[in-house]
C-alpha cells in the first residue's frame, strides 16, 4: 500500500480523519472492516469504489447518521477539525460546519423547493439576510431550481430533487461537504456544472469535500487525492493524477483499458472483477 | 389451618375505577372485621382475597380461573359482563355467584338458576318503584302516570338496554308516553345531544339507568339544561362523586337505594375502630366510610357473611364449601333482629330468600341529593311485582330454551 | 436492424400538465418492435413523465398512444402490465420489505393463475405452479448475476444492485416493451458495462423492444438505435444517435460543448 | 453450533421452496407440536389451560388475521375487534337455527360472514391509505358495535343482550358450554389454530402473499406489474377478517362463554393491532410472540407477588403491571423494532455464527 | 319513511328555531372540544411524523396532576386561586419532563423507525402513564378546578326566535381559548424557522438529521406543547364532566377529526371538530331518533369516511404524494 507516499503530498494538516473504523448494520453484519482515510483542509477527496463497497456506509459513520439505520461503528474514531466526533449528534457536527448530502435524493417531500432550501439554514445564526443572499446564489448555480422554487419537492424529477438536495447542504454554510453520488441522475452539463461549483467553493470558500462517486473520470478529474474501496475496505490510494495513470483503475473504473475507451456494443462478455484484496 | 376463601373481584383500576373502589373497599372492610373483631365467622378466618378485573370481562374470567383452584365458597363478579358466562359454570364447578342487584335480572328464578342469586331487586323492579315514586309525586297511584311523558337516559348497552321491553308493555298498560335516550359507552361524557333532546321534549320526568362517568355528566348536563332536579331520578348507582360535581344545581337529585348513607351504625362504628383506624383498610379518607357505595359494599358483604353463617347452620360444619353457602343463601333470612345483632339496625330492610325466590324484590326507596349527601324522601317502595313477574318467568323460560340442553334443577331444597 | 420493421408504439401528440406545470407539450415520436430507443433530456425534461403516460400511471390532456396497434383512451397501469410493457424506476422501486427472489417472482404474478384455494394447501398444483416459475426466475437470477443475494432483503442492497434486481423484476414478465429509466445511475464503468451487456443481449436473444432513459451519454450513443431528445416538455430532436449527437439544438440543451 | 445450515443443500426448488427450509427449524417446529398437544395437557392445570393457553391462542389466530391485512398488505386496521364480533355474533346465529349441524362448522363457517362484512368495509382502502384507512376501519368498528347492540335479532331478544353459548359436544365430547373441560376446549382451539396457521402461512409464502407484499412496500410499482389493487386488497381484507371472525367466534364459543357487545370493543382492536406490531409485522411467529407479550406476560407479573409471598395489594399489581408491560413493549421496540419475531430471527444469526460475534 | 328523512327534520328545524341554535351551537361547542384534543395529535404528527396514541391519556394525566397539586396546596392553607396558578405552573412543569423522558428513553433510540413503530411506542407510553397516573392519584374521580382558575361558570341565556337560548360561560371561555391557541398554532408552524423544521422532521427524519436540525429539541418543544395544549383539553374536559380515567375515551372522538381536517392541519383541526361536531349533534337530534338514538358513536366517523373518500388526505392534510 502507500501509504507514506500520501502522506508526503498531504497539503495541508487533516480536517478530517478516520481511522480504521469497523462498522456493523444490525449487530450482525459487518460492513467496513477497518477504513482509514484523511481529507485535507481544502481538499477534494473522492472515494471510488463499486455497488456495495461501503462508499455511503463510510460517509454516514463520519455524519453520524448511521445510528438512524441501526449501524453503529465499534472501533475506531473519527476526527474533524482535531476533535472526536464520532459520538456527536448529527445536529452538532452541522453545527461545527459538517454536511452531508446524502445518495438517493432525500428532499423534504412536503416542503416547497424552497422551504427545503431553507432548512438547510437550520443550523445558522447570521440572520436572514445573509441566508436570502446565499439562496440567491444557489438560485443562480441551479437556475432550474429557482423556476421550480414554489412547487412541492416531492413533485419535482429526479435530477431537480439531487439540485436541491445539494443546493440545501449548501445552504449551511458548510467547511465540509460529504458528498454521496452527486452526479447519479443529472444531466451531463450538469454534472459538469456541479463539479463546477465544487472546485468553485473549494477554491473561493475553501470548502473541504469528500466525494462518493461512480463516476470516476469526473472524480479524479477534480480530485486532489482518491481512495479505493473494495467490500469494506480500502484497498488503494494515493494523488488523483496517479490513479488516473494506475493500470488497473484504467481498466476497471475508467473504462479505458489498453487500447483507450471502447464501445459499450463491444464488450464481449461480462468479465469478473479483480480483486485487489481478499 | 381452617379458612374460607372467599375472593372479591374489584376494579380499582380502569375507567370505572371511580365506582369500583368504594365498593371494593365496603366488601373488604366488613370481611377484614369479621376476621379481626370476630376472628371470622363461627370461629373460622376467612381468607379475603382481592382480584383486580379492572371491569373487564376477559381478566374476570381469568380471575375466576384463578381462584376456582382455591375452593372459593362464593364469588361476586361485580360486572354483568363477568357474571353472565359464569351463569351455566357455576352450577358445574359448584360455586354460587352473588351478581347484588346487576347480571341477568331472570336469574332471580332460583328453579332455573339454582346458583345464582341476584337479591335485593332486579334492574325492572326499579323501574317500577321510580314510576310508583312518580305516581305519587302526582299524588296517586300508578293511574296518575297516564297523558305522562316520561324520558329515559341509558346506558346503550345490555344494562340500560333491559327495561326496555318492560318500559313498552307498562307504556300502554299505564298510558305514558315514553322517550328513549341512548347513550353509546364511547360517548358517556358527550350527552349534550340527548340533552338537547331533552330540552326539545320536555319530560315530565326523567329516569337514569347509568354507570360511572354517565352519572356524572348526566347530572352536569341536567343542570346545564335546567332541568328540574326534583324530576330526575335513577336506579341505584350513582354516587356522592356524581352529584357533587354539578355543584349547587344538582341538589334534589334523586336515586333509588335500599340500604342507609352515613356511617352512624355500631357496625361501621367497628369498622373504623378495627380496620380503618387499625390501618388494614384500603380508604383514602375517613369521610369514604358510609358513602352509598362504600355502604353498597357493606350489604354486599354482608349477605356473604350471612350466607356463610347460615351455612354453617344448616350443615354444622364450621369450614363450608360453595355448595353449602349456595344453601345459606337460598335460606338466607336476615331479620330486623339479626341486623340489630350485626350492627345495621335501620340499615336496611329485611332480607328473606328462598328456593325459589333468588331476588326477594324488595322495596327499595327514593333518597335525594341535598349537596353534600343523599337523604332518604320516600318510603320504602315495593315494585310492581304482578307486572315484573311474568316477564322474569318468561325470560327465565326462554334462557333455558336458548341454552338447552339446560340442566334441570338437581339441588334440593332445604326446609326453612 | 431492420429500419422498416413495424411500429409497436406510437405517441401522437401527447401533452401532460399538473395544474401550471406542463410536464410534456405536444410529442409525438414511435419506437419500432425490437430496436433500442433512447430518449434523452435536461433534468425535468419530462422523459419519466413520458413513460409514466406510456404505462398508463399518467393520463396525458391531450393526444394518443398506440400500442401494437390498439389505442386506449385511459390505459390502467395493470392493463399496461398485462399485455407486455414493463418498466423499471428512477427512483428504485422495488419492494424493500421482500428478498430478491420474491420481487422477482412478483414479476410472474400475472403468469400465474392457481387461486386461493390451491395456494392455501400450497402443495400439489400451486407448488408445481411455484416451482415452475421459480426455474425461469433462477434463470433471470443467473442471467443477472445475482445469486449470492438471492435470499437478501433488498432494502438492504446498495443501490447498484438494487438497481439490477429491479432489472430481474421487469424480465421476469417477459416484456414485449421495457421501459428503463435510468438503469445505470449510481454505476460505475464496469458495472454499466454489464449493464449494457444485459440490455443488449436482451434485446438480441429475446427480441425485447427497450425504451431507455439514460443521462450516461457513451451508453446512449453505443446502444440506442435511435433517440428522442425532450427539453421542457417539448421534443427537440428525434434520430439516429449520430444524427442527434450532431444538433447543435441537443448540444446547446443538453450535452453541453464537452461531449 | 446447532444452529447450521452447512451441509443442507436443496437438490430441488420445492425444497427450497418450503417454508421451513432449515432442518433445525423443522426439528424445533415438531418439538413445539410435540409438547403443545401433548405435554401441555397432560401437566397444564386448569387455569394454565383456560385461561393462558386457551386465550393466548384465540388471540394468536386474530393476530395472524391482522397480521395479514396489517402486516402483509399494508393496510393499517382498527375495525378487526368488530369483524371478530361478526364472526362471534353469526356462529351464535347459526348455531341456534341450525342446532344439529356441529358446532365446528359453524364457527368456521362464520368466517365467511365476518369475511363478507370485512370486504364491505376494505372498499374504501382503495382510495385512502395509512392513518387515515384507520380511521375509516374505526367507522366500522363503531357501526358494527352498535349494530350488536341495536340490532337485538342478533343475540335472539336474550334480555342480557349477550350471545351466550349452548352446550354441544363433539363425538360426545362436550367441547362449549359449562361441562366442556379446559383440556377439550384447548386442544379444539389448538387443532383448528394450527390448521388455519398453516393454511395462512401456504398462503403469504406462495403468490397471493407476494402480491399483498408487493402492494404494501410500493402499491404503485405493484399496479405496474400488473397487480390490480382493489382485488389484491379485497382479498387481504377478506382472508384477514375470515380470520378474525373465527376467532371472534372461539373466543365466545371456547373462551368466555357467553359475550356482551363490549367484549368486541375498540380496545380488542388496538389490543390485537399491538400484539401484531410487537410480534413482528408480516411474520407469522410474530402474532404468536406478540400474543404472548400482550396477553401472557401481564398474567405472569401479575401472578408473580403471591407466587413470591409479597404482600401486594391488587390494584397496586395492576398498576405496576401496567407500568411493567409498558415499559416492556418501549424496551422491545428498542431492542428491534421489527419486533419479536425479528429479534427470534437475529438470535439465530448469531447461533449461526456462533462463537464469532459476527 | 321518506317524509321522515327528508323533510320532518327540517320542518322541526323552521318550527323551533331556538332548538335550532342551540343545537348549532352544542355542536360548535363540542367541535372546539374535539379540536382541542385533535389539535395534540396534530402537533405531534405534523412535527415528526408520530401518531400519538397517548394524547387521549395525556389529557387525563395533567388535569389529574393539576387537580392533584392543587388539593396539596390548598390542603396547606393557600388559597384557591394561588394554589391553582401554582399548580397550573408547577403541571406545566411536569409536563415538561415527561416530554424530556420520552424524548430521551423513547423517541431518540427510535429515530427513523417506520410510523407504525413509533405509534406503537406511544402506546407502551399510554400504559406507562395508565399505571404510573392510577398509582399516584387513584382511580377516584376529581372535580376540575375551574372556577379557581377564573373560568367562568353558568350561563348566558338569550331570548331569541322564540325561545330561549343559553350559552354556557364555559363553553365560550373553551371556545376563545381554543382558536387563539388554534390560531397561534397555526402561523407558528407556517411563518417560523422551528416550525419549517417541524414540518421538515415529519417529511423524513433522516433528511432531517442529514441537515443539521436537532431532533431531540425539536421533540422536546413538540411533546411539551402537546403536553400544554393536553392540559389546556383536561381543563375544558374536565370542567364538562369530571376528572378520571374515564376521559381517556374522549380522545377517540378525535381521530375522526383529525383524520377530516387532515392529519397535518392546525387550522383542519378546527374545521374538521365543527364539521364533525356540529354535523354529529344535528344528525343525533333530528335524525338519530330515526335509528332509536346513540348514532353518535359511529356518525362522526361516517361523516368522516364521506369526506375521506372525497379527499383521501383530509380536508386540508398535504397531498399524499404518489410519484415514481
Ligand atoms: N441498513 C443496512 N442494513 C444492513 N446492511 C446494509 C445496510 N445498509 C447497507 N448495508 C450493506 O453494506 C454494504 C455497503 O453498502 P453501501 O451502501 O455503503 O455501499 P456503496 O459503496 O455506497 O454502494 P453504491 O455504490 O451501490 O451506493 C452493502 O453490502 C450493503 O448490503
Ligand atoms: N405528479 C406531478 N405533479 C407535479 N409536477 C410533476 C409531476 N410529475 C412530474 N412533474 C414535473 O414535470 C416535469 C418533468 O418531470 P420528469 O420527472 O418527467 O422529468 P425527467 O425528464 O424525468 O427529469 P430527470 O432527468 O431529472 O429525471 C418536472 O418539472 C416535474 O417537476
Ligand atoms: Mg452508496
Ligand atoms: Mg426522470
Amino acid at each position: 500500500m502507500s501509504e507514506h507516499a500520501s502522506k508526503a503530498v498531504e497539503p495541508a494538516r487533516p480536517m478530517l480523519t478516520v481511522n480504521n473504523i469497523e462498522v456493523i448494520y444490525d449487530h450482525v453484519i459487518l460492513v467496513l472492516k477497518g477504513v482509514s482515510l484523511a481529507v485535507p483542509q481544502g481538499g477534494i477527496v473522492a472515494i471510488l469504489g463499486a455497488n456495495g463497497a461501503g462508499k455511503t456506509t463510510t460517509l454516514k459513520a463520519i455524519s453520524n447518521l448511521l445510528h438512524a439505520e441501526r449501524g453503529e461503528v465499534t472501533k475506531g474514531s473519527i476526527e474533524f477539525n482535531g476533535d472526536r466526533v464520532d459520538r456527536l449528534s448529527p445536529n452538532e457536527l452541522v453545527r461545527r460546519g459538517c454536511i452531508q448530502v446524502m445518495e438517493g435524493r432525500h428532499c423534504f417531500g412536503h416542503l416547497s423547493i424552497e422551504e427545503n432550501l431553507l432548512t438547510g439554514a437550520f443550523t445558522r445564526r447570521d440572520g436572514n439576510r445573509a441566508i436570502r443572499a446565499d439562496l440567491e446564489m444557489i438560485y443562480d448555480y441551479f437556475p432550474r431550481l429557482r423556476q421550480r422554487r414554489s412547487s412541492m419537492a416531492g413533485y419535482t424529477s429526479g435530477g431537480e430533487q439531487q439540485m436541491c438536495a445539494i443546493g440545501r447542504a449548501m445552504m449551511s454554510r458548510p467547511k465540509m461537504i460529504l458528498l454521496d453520488e452527486p452526479s447519479m441522475g443529472l444531466a451531463p452539463q450538469v454534472v459538469d456544472e456541479i463539479f463546477e461549483i465544487v472546485k468553485d467553493l473549494n477554491s473561493k470558500q475553501g470548502v473541504s469535500f469528500l466525494v462518493a462517486e461512480q463516476n470516476t473520470n469526473m472524480a479524479l478529474k477534480y480530485a486532489t487525492y482518491g481512495y479505493i474501496m473494495e467490500t469494506g475496505r480500502i484497498v488503494m490510494d494515493g494523488d488523483a493524477a496517479s490513479l488516473r495513470d494506475n493500470e488497473d483503475v484504467k481498466e476497471f473504473y475508467l473504462g479505458i483499458g489498453g487500447e483507450g475507451r471502447k464501445s459499450f456494443r463491444e464488450v464481449k462478455s461480462y468479465k469478473r472483477r479483480k480483486r485487489w484484496l481478499a | 389451618e381452617d379458612s374460607i376463601y372467599v375472593p372479591l373481584f374489584t376494579y380499582r383500576t380502569g375507567p370505572f375505577a371511580g365506582s369500583g373502589t368504594p365498593i371494593a373497599n365496603g366488601m373488604h372492610d366488613y370481611l377484614t372485621l369479621l376476621n379481626e373483631r370476630d376472628g371470622g365467622i363461627g370461629g373460622v378466618k376467612l381468607i379475603v382475597e382481592e382480584c383486580e378485573t379492572g371491569y373487564d370481562t376477559k381478566k374476570g374470567l381469568e380471575c375466576y380461573e384463578s381462584v376456582k383452584p382455591k375452593k372459593p365458597v362464593i364469588v361476586n363478579p361485580w360486572s354483568t359482563g363477568i357474571t353472565l358466562p359464569l351463569i351455566p359454570k357455576a352450577a358445574v364447578d359448584k360455586i354460587p355467584v352473588l351478581s347484588m342487584a346487576y347480571g341477568l335480572s331472570a336469574s332471580a328464578k332460583g328453579d332455573t338458576f339454582p346458583w345464582i342469586f341476584n337479591p335485593p331487586a332486579t334492574y325492572w323492579d326499579g323501574f317500577t318503584q321510580i314510576l310508583q315514586y312518580i305516581a305519587t309525586q302526582e299524588g296517586g297511584g300508578v293511574e296518575k302516570l297516564k297523558g305522562k311523558k316520561i324520558g329515559y337516559i341509558y346506558l346503550d348497552a345490555s344494562f340500560g338496554r333491559e327495561p326496555l321491553p318492560l318500559i313498552e308493555q307498562l307504556s300502554k298498560e299505564l298510558g305514558f308516553e315514553a322517550k328513549l335516550y341512548p347513550v353509546a359507552a364511547a360517548d358517556m361524557q358527550n350527552q349534550s345531544s340527548q340533552w338537547l333532546s331533552v330540552r326539545r321534549d320536555k319530560p315530565d320526568y326523567m329516569i337514569l339507568y347509568g354507570w360511572g362517568a354517565l352519572n356524572a355528566t348526566a347530572v352536569k348536563e341536567a343542570v346545564k339544561t335546567n332541568y328540574p332536579m326534583e324530576k330526575f331520578i335513577s336506579i341505584w348507582w350513582p354516587s356522592e362523586d356524581d352529584a357533587k360535581g354539578a355543584g349547587d344545581g344538582a341538589k334534589g337529585f334523586k336515586t333509588l337505594n335500599w340500604h342507609a348513607v352515613g356511617a352512624d351504625f355500631p357496625l361501621l362504628a367497628d369498622i373504623q375502630k378495627h380496620v380503618v383506624d387499625a390501618g388494614k383498610s384500603q380508604v383514602s379518607g375517613k369521610d369514604k366510610v358510609g358513602q352509598v357505595l362504600y355502604n353498597r359494599g357493606i350489604y354486599n358483604s354482608m349477605l356473604i357473611a350471612e350466607a356463610i353463617r347460615k351455612a354453617q347452620e344448616i350443615t354444622g360444619n364450621k369450614v363450608v364449601t360453595g355448595e353449602d353457602v349456595r344453601r345459606g343463601l337460598e335460606g338466607l333470612n336476615i331479620d330486623e333482629a339479626r341486623l340489630k345483632e350485626i350492627g345495621l339496625e335501620g340499615f336496611t330492610s329485611a332480607v328473606k330468600l328462598s328456593c325459589a325466590d333468588h331476588n326477594g324484590h324488595f322495596s327499595t326507596f327514593v333518597q335525594s341529593w341535598n349537596g353534600t349527601t343523599y337523604e332518604k324522601v320516600s318510603d320504602y317502595i315495593a315494585p310492581l311485582s304482578d307486572k315484573v313477574g311474568p316477564l322474569l318467568d318468561a325470560d327465565a323460560k326462554a334462557y333455558a330454551e336458548k341454552n338447552a340442553p339446560w340442566p334441570a334443577r338437581s339441588e334440593a331444597c332445604d326446609a326453612s | 436492424m431492420n429500419a422498416a420493421s413495424e411500429t409497436l408504439l406510437s405517441v401522437d401528440g401527447v401533452s401532460l400538465s399538473f395544474g401550471g406545470v406542463k410536464a410534456i407539450t405536444d410529442v409525438s415520436f414511435d419506437i419500432r418492435k425490437g430496436e433500442i430507443r433512447a430518449i434523452i433530456g435536461p433534468n425535468g425534461a419530462g422523459k419519466t413523465s413520458m413513460l409514466n403516460v406510456v404505462n398508463g400511471f399518467y393520463h396525458p390532456q391531450h393526444g394518443r398512444i398506440t400500442y401494437k396497434g390498439k389505442t386506449r383512451p385511459r390505459m390502467r397501469p395493470y392493463q399496461a402490465a398485462s399485455q407486455g410493457i414493463a418498466r423499471t424506476f428512477q427512483n428504485v422501486a422495488l419492494f424493500r420489505g421482500m428478498t430478491t427472489l420474491d420481487n422477482i417472482m412478483v414479476g410472474r404474478t400475472l403468469k400465474m393463475h392457481r387461486g386461493l384455494f390451491w395456494q392455501m394447501l400450497r402443495y400439489g398444483p400451486a407448488m408445481r405452479e411455484e416451482i415452475e416459475h421459480r426455474r425461469v426466475v433462477e434463470d433471470i437470477i443467473d442471467f443477472l448475476q445475482i445469486e449470492s443475494i438471492r435470499k437478501t432483503p433488498v432494502g438492504k442492497l446498495p443501490y447498484g444492485l438494487q438497481k439490477r434486481v429491479e432489472l430481474g423484476r421487469a424480465l421476469a414478465m417477459e416484456p414485449e416493451l421495457l421501459l428503463l429509466d435510468e438503469p445505470m445511475a449510481g454505476m460505475n464503468i464496469e458495472e454499466k458495462e454489464d449493464m449494457c451487456r444485459y440490455i443488449l443481449d436482451l434485446n438480441k436473444h429475446f427480441g425485447t423492444t427497450i425504451a431507455l432513459i439514460e443521462h450516461d451519454m457513451g451508453v446512449v450513443m453505443d446502444l440506442s438505435d435511435r433517440v428522442v431528445v425532450l427539453e421542457y416538455g417539448h421534443k427537440i430532436a428525434d434520430g439516429t444517435p449520430e444524427v442527434v449527437k450532431a444538433d447543435p439544438k441537443v448540444i446547446e440543451a443538453y450535452l453541453g460543448v464537452g461531449h | 453450533m446447532f444452529y447450521r445450515e452447512t451441509g443442507q443443500f436443496k437438490q430441488s426448488y420445492a425444497a427450497d421452496q418450503a417454508v421451513f427450509p432449515i432442518l433445525q427449524d423443522r426439528i424445533g417446529l415438531a418439538i413445539i407440536l410435540l409438547v403443545a398437544f401433548v405435554v401441555v395437557p397432560l401437566f397444564g392445570n386448569e387455569f394454565l389451560l383456560a385461561s393462558v393457553m386457551v386465550p393466548f391462542l384465540i388471540l394468536s389466530l386474530g393476530a395472524i388475521g391482522i397480521n395479514i391485512l396489517v402486516g402483509y398488505t399494508g393496510l393499517l386496521s382498527l375495525g378487526s375487534a368488530a369483524f371478530m364480533g361478526v364472526g362471534a355474533y353469526s356462529a351464535y346465529k347459526l348455531s341456534t337455527i341450525f342446532p344439529g349441524v356441529n358446532i365446528l362448522v359453524w364457527i368456521l363457517c362464520s368466517g365467511f360472514f365476518a369475511a363478507g362484512v370485512g370486504v364491505l368495509f376494505g372498499l374504501p382502502s382503495l382510495r385512502i391509505k395509512g392513518f387515515y384507512l384507520a380511521v375509516a376501519t374505526l367507522a366500522a368498528q363503531f357501526f358494527l358495535q352498535w349494530c350488536f347492540v341495536r340490532i337485538s335479532w342478533l343475540y335472539n331478544d336474550n334480555p342480557s343482550g349477550a350471545i351466550e353459548v349452548p352446550a354441544r359436544t363433539l363425538f360426545g365430547i362436550a367441547i362449549t358450554g359449562p361441562s366442556a373441560t379446559p383440556v377439550t376446549r384447548y386442544l379444539v382451539v389448538l387443532a383448528i389454530v394450527v390448521v388455519m396457521t398453516l393454511l395462512a402461512s401456504n398462503i403469504v409464502h406462495g403468490r397471493i402473499g407476494r402480491t399483498w407484499m408487493a402492494v404494501r412496500d410500493m402499491d404503485i410499482a405493484a399496479q405496474l406489474m400488473g397487480i390490480r389493487l382493489l382485488p389484491a386488497k379485497l382479498l387481504a381484507f377478506a382472508v384477514s377478517s375470515f380470520y378474525c371472525g373465527v376467532s371472534g367466534a372461539l373466543m365466545v364459543f371456547l373462551w368466555l362463554g357467553a359475550a356482551e357487545p363490549s367484549a368486541f370493543d375498540i380496545k380488542l382492536s388496538f389490543l390485537l393491532l399491538f400484539m401484531v406490531i410487537i410480534g413482528g409485522l408480516g411474520s407469522m411467529i410474530g402474532s404468536f410472540f406478540g400474543a404472548a407479550l400482550i396477553h401472557i406476560l401481564p398474567i405472569v407479573i401479575r401472578m408473580l407477588p403471591e407466587a413470591l409471598g409479597l404482600p401486594i395489594a391488587a390494584a397496586t399489581v395492576e398498576h405496576l403491571t401496567y407500568l411493567i408491560v409498558g415499559g416492556l413493549i418501549i424496551f422491545f421496540l428498542i431492542v428491534e423494532p421489527h419486533g419479536l419475531a425479528r429479534l427470534w430471527q437475529i438470535a439465530k444469526q448469531k447461533l449461526r455464527v456462533w462463537p464469532f460475534p459476527y | 319513511m321518506l317524509y321522515n328523512i327528508f323533510i320532518d327534520p327540517f320542518v322541526q328545524m323552521a318550527q323551533m328555531p331556538d332548538l335550532l341554535v342551540q343545537t348549532l351551537w352544542e355542536g360548535l361547542v363540542s367541535g372546539v372540544l374535539y379540536a382541542l384534543i385533535a389539535l395534540g395529535f396534530v402537533l405531534i404528527f405534523k412535527a415528526s411524523g408520530v401518531f400519538n396514541f397517548a394524547q387521549g391519556i395525556m389529557v387525563v394525566f395533567s388535569a389529574l396532576t393539576l387537580v392533584g397539586f392543587y388539593e396539596k396546596f390548598s390542603a396547606y392553607g393557600f388559597s384557591g386561586h394561588t394554589a391553582a396558578f401554582v399548580a397550573l405552573i408547577l403541571t406545566a412543569g411536569v409536563m415538561f419532563v415527561l416530554a424530556m423522558l420520552i424524548e430521551r428513553v423513547v423517541l431518540r433510540p427510535l429515530v427513523n423507525q417506520p410510523d407504525i413503530i413509533l405509534f406503537m411506542a406511544t402506546f407502551g407510553i399510554t400504559y406507562m402513564l395508565i399505571g404510573f397516573g392510577e398509582m399516584v392519584f387513584g382511580g377516584d374521580p376529581k372535580q376540575m378546578i375551574a372556577s379557581e382558575l377564573f373560568l367562568p361558570s353558568g350561563s348566558v341565556d338569550v331570548e331569541m326566535l322564540g325561545g330561549m337560548v343559553s350559552f354556557q360561560k364555559i363553553d365560550i371561555a373553551a371556545a376563545v381559548i381554543a382558536s387563539v391557541m388554534i390560531a397561534g398554532l397555526a402561523l407558528f408552524f407556517q411563518k417560523t424557522r422551528i416550525g419549517r423544521a417541524l414540518r421538515a422532521v415529519a417529511d423524513s427524519h433522516k433528511a432531517a438529521l442529514s441537515v443539521g436540525i436537532s431532533l431531540n429539541q425539536i421533540w422536546v418543544i413538540v411533546w411539551f406543547a402537546a403536553g400544554l395544549v393536553a392540559l389546556v383539553t383536561g381543563i375544558m374536559w374536565g370542567a364538562r364532566s369530571d376528572v378520571s380515567f374515564a376521559l381517556e375515551i374522549v380522545a377517540l372522538k378525535a381521530l375522526p377529526v383529525l383524520v377530516l381536517g387532515g392529519l397535518t392541519s392546525v387550522p383542519g383541526a378546527i374545521v374538521g371538530g365543527l364539521i364533525i361536531g356540529i354535523g354529529e349533534k344535528l344528525g343525533e337530534f333530528y335524525w338519530g331518533p330515526l335509528l332509536g338514538g346513540g348514532i353518535e358513536s359511529w356518525f362522526a366517523y361516517a361523516i368522516a369516511l364521506l369526506f375521506l373518500l372525497y379527499r383521501p388526505q383530509g380536508l386540508f392534510g398535504d397531498k399524499i404524494i404518489e410519484r415514481i
